[in-house]
């Protein structure tokens, strides 16, 4: 028997495997499904965490500066200055409101009363810009600083912007994020926990098989492969449970439940995201056997 | 081949054996006996390195075993073919497979192993029990199993810890003729046993032990 | 033997689950830390969701009804119309904007321009009412139905309210109640079945020592008591486990991140429902050890 | 006491018992024998119900098994003691709890049960070892646990399947001494063995088995 190698063929650890999960299925279906569910639990979590991202990505969007222009500026220098705005980096948009679309928006506003502006012998309003910046420079000093730019160019009276809106603005957006961060780290805390455990008490069950291989003078790479594959292979299936578990919540969310909830018929699905379920599967039911058969000892 | 010099094993709340000195010649043939509870088990399992001595050393194959490290086991222990007393068949797998893993644990291919398997098996009257889980088999059929599993692999040394226990007295005198044969063949095999009748005109050594005391050399 | 009666001594049932939980300690530990897990899980899902609540319960609060007054009505008028607003069930509050308040308002608005206004000889603006109402009321077709009652009052030219912003707070509320609910399904759905699954593994792990038990002619309920009971401890275990890293989680938030994150520090923290959670894993505990000795047969 | 009538039993791929026909009296001692794979164990689990027969009446203490309902089984389990053949001891309990067992499950106070216990382990000579784990114990150390269990409550029927398996020829007679006398004092006792020494001038009826049938009815 002396001289045949320590090789050990890997269609056979893989028969091993198989045949151990066949023979044990349903306790390992089991299994798999508890992996399905916590990573089922992640993905949605990541989800509803995404969308509230896109939600207050948003809102800076919204977020707009008004330029007041000085009073008898001529076409030449309005044009000029709106050009200055624009050449700014931080603006992405720039529309220019006239004396008289601004009065036409004061008379709209104003309703059935506006007779009474009829009454004015020159308009007073100031012709204005509305500056719309890029998200990026949404926050309270570069907005401060932007303003500052701003009244430096030509024929620009007065610069003004909502500082409560823009704090609280910046307040949604931390707030959503650090919220955010926060349950992905549990809940990643939480799904690699509940994989460790469900190898490691696959494992426990098998102490006594494995002693016996070790009297028998198996090594610790033939006693552990086998676990290390089947680990690997009830996280995939676990991944696929998931992945199949998020297709059937999306359907259902977007053909029957978006009906009744309007607001779920703009909820955005991470798609490319999902396929990596099954390899996230894989990875926790490998990283699962891996800790779990770690201290091993002869 | 086997040398235990002034060795002790105890456990928490007793002591098994109790400084053990004696010799196994390559090729030899021994025979321990001895009360229940008297250390049988206790000295075999030392051999196969399931347990570690207190005091004292022990050299098997050549080999100081307190110098080995945890990963150098596996290969001494694949010198040794051992029955154990408890069985100890993984009870997932057949009777082919649990004979077959002590080859496939030496890293043999698929196709050798077939015809090495079903030839043991018949030697020991299973061959219709090759896809039983042990489940499935009686007491004496699980037991000839575990003789296969100690025997296919032609191992130098062969451990059996009373390998008759659940066999009827045929069957027994097959198996001891069987591993008569193997130590013919330069095996060293180290038998325990309360069986009377297979310690009567063995003209082989007996080893006698006593409350882990060594009673009779036998030599 | 014959005549012993049947009855099972309680405390031999306790003594043997605890019995069996001391000497495998860590698998069980492993067991009760997954449960919590799940439950914490659970619980900062419901804390997430119950502070979403809160911040969508406070917007109807900004959401304001404009009434415009008709001209030239005498103050006892005006004190009728602002009581008969009143009067409405539906108002919260109704402050009266004098038309000279009205003009300071757009003099404040119309900033350095405002001295354009003063060559008004009369002032145009109207009289109004800023009426809040009560936030059972704020939806769409209740804000249409409670206009219509508006303007049926005397001395009333107009009624504005902003319906795109109610709309969108509307949108906001149902959004939040909707992915609200479907996470805490999911999550409900999850925790039970990693509690089930979780003392079905430990339950299958004994096959053989119930097959004994039965064998030496144990009725089922000697059987199935201590794994109840079992199941119910390490649920109750997990529980408390839970209940201590939620604290713990509180602490962490409300001390350590909540100077870094700003809106973290008006994060309420529903402690009322906190206490549940032993009973909680008490509670799924025994649901899983019931379902996962339910088929057990003679 | 115990009625075969015509029994049949066959596991998946072959017949383990053939039409067996046997009465055994209340109060009788009676041997089981015949090789290994023969059908012994097989016959005792049809007694204690682990099996169910594929034809054939079966009635035990005067049931009728096949009347049997799924609840009634374990009442009548308590009137029958088993020494397993694969032991069957409760890994994680110690020597004390795992005969403890036997009285606990009947619902037996824990003040009557020490007492009981403790002298039925002294009875099998492991006083000393009340506080081991199974896995602590020799192989002969559980079997006779295993004994002391199946005794302890003073069952009226003991099964007993190759008890003396792994015991030594001194202790297999104390055992046997154990079992006469409980035998003499009204208990019905069927014990399955290979051992020859035990068979030996017992006076008492043997039933010798062979590949399922019955050879000699012994009366
Ligand atoms: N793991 C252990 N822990 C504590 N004590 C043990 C352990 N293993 C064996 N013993 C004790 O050591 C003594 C010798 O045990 P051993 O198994 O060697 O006996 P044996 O001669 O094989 O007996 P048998 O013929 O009954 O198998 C016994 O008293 C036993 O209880
Ligand atoms: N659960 C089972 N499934 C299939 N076959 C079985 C099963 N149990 C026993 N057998 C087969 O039935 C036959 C009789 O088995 P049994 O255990 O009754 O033999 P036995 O007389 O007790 O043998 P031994 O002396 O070896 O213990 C054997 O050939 C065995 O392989
Ligand atoms: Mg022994
Ligand atoms: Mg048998």
């Amino acid at each position: 028997m002396k001289g045949v190698t320590d090789r050990m063929s890997a269609p056979y650890t893989f028969k091993l495997a198989m045949d151990s999960l066949w023979k044990e299925k349903w306790i390992n279906l089991l299994s798999a499904l508890t992996i399905a569910t916590g990573l089922l639990l992640m993905a949605v979590a990541l989800s509803v965490l995404y969308n509230i991202q896109i939600a207050t990505r948003k809102l800076p969007e919204r977020f707009v500066i008004t330029v007041f222009l000085k009073e008898g500026l001529t076409e030449e220098k309005i044009r000029d200055a709106v050009s200055g705005i624009k050449a700014n980096p931080k603006v992405k948009s720039a529309k220019y409101i006239s004396k008289d679309a601004a009065m036409k928006e004061l008379k709209a506003l104003m309703k059935d009363s506006d007779y009474i502006l009829e009454g004015l012998d020159e308009n007073p309003l100031p012709a204005s810009v509305e500056v719309g910046i890029n998200k990026e420079a949404v926050s309270e000093p570069s907005v401060r600083a932007f303003s500052d730019e701003l009244r430096a160019i030509e024929g620009i009276e007065d610069v003004s912007y909502g500082e409560k809106l823009l704090s609280s603005i910046q307040a949604i957006k931390s707030g959503a994020e650090g919220i955010g961060a926060l349950v992905i780290i549990i809940l990643s805390a939480g799904i690699t926990f509940v994989c460790y455990s469900t190898v490691k008490i696959l494992f426990y069950r098998k102490k006594d098989e494995i002693e016996t291989l070790q009297l028998l003078g198996a090594t610790k790479g033939f006693i552990r492969a086998p676990f290390v594959l089947e680990g690997g292979l009830i996280g995939l299936a676990g991944g696929l449970a998931a992945l199949s578990g998020i297709a059937g919540l999306k359907y259902l969310i977007s053909i029957k439940l978006a009906s009744l909830v309007p607001v779920l018929q703009s909820f955005a699905y991470p798609s490319a995201v999902a396929v990596y379920l099954p390899v996230a599967g894989l990875f926790v039911g490998l990283l699962g056997a891996l800790i779990a058969i770690g201290r091993l000892r002869f | 081949m086997i040398e235990f010099h002034g060795v002790t094993k105890a456990y928490e709340n007793s002591t098994a054996l109790r400084n053990l000195s004696f010799l196994i010649e390559k090729g030899e043939m021994v025979f321990i006996t001895g009360p229940s509870g008297a250390g049988k088990s206790t000295m075999l399992k030392l051999m196969y390195m399931a347990e570690r001595p207190d005091e004292g050393r022990i050299v098997i194959n050549g080999t100081e075993i307190e110098t080995l490290g945890d990963s150098d086991i596996p290969y001494l222990r694949r010198n040794i073919g051992v029955v154990f007393q408890d069985f100890r068949l993984l009870p997932r797998k057949t009777a082919f497979d649990n004979v077959a893993l002590a080859l496939r644990i030496r890293g043999m291919g698929e196709s050798d192993i077939k015809p090495l398997v079903n030839e043991t098996l018949k030697m020991v009257n299973l061959r219709h029990k090759t896809d039983s889980l042990p489940a499935a088999l009686s007491g004496g059929e699980q037991q000839r199993v575990v003789i296969a599993r100690a025997i296919v692999s032609e191992p130098a040394i062969v451990l059996a810890d009373e390998p008759t226990g659940n066999l009827d007295p045929d069957t027994s005198s097959g198996i001891m003729r069987i591993l008569k044969e193997i130590n013919a063949r330069g095996t060293t095999i180290v038998i325990a046993t309360h069986n009377r009748e297979l310690l009567k005109d063995t003209g082989r050594r007996i080893l006698r032990l006593d409350g882990g005391n060594l009673l009779e050399r036998g030599d």
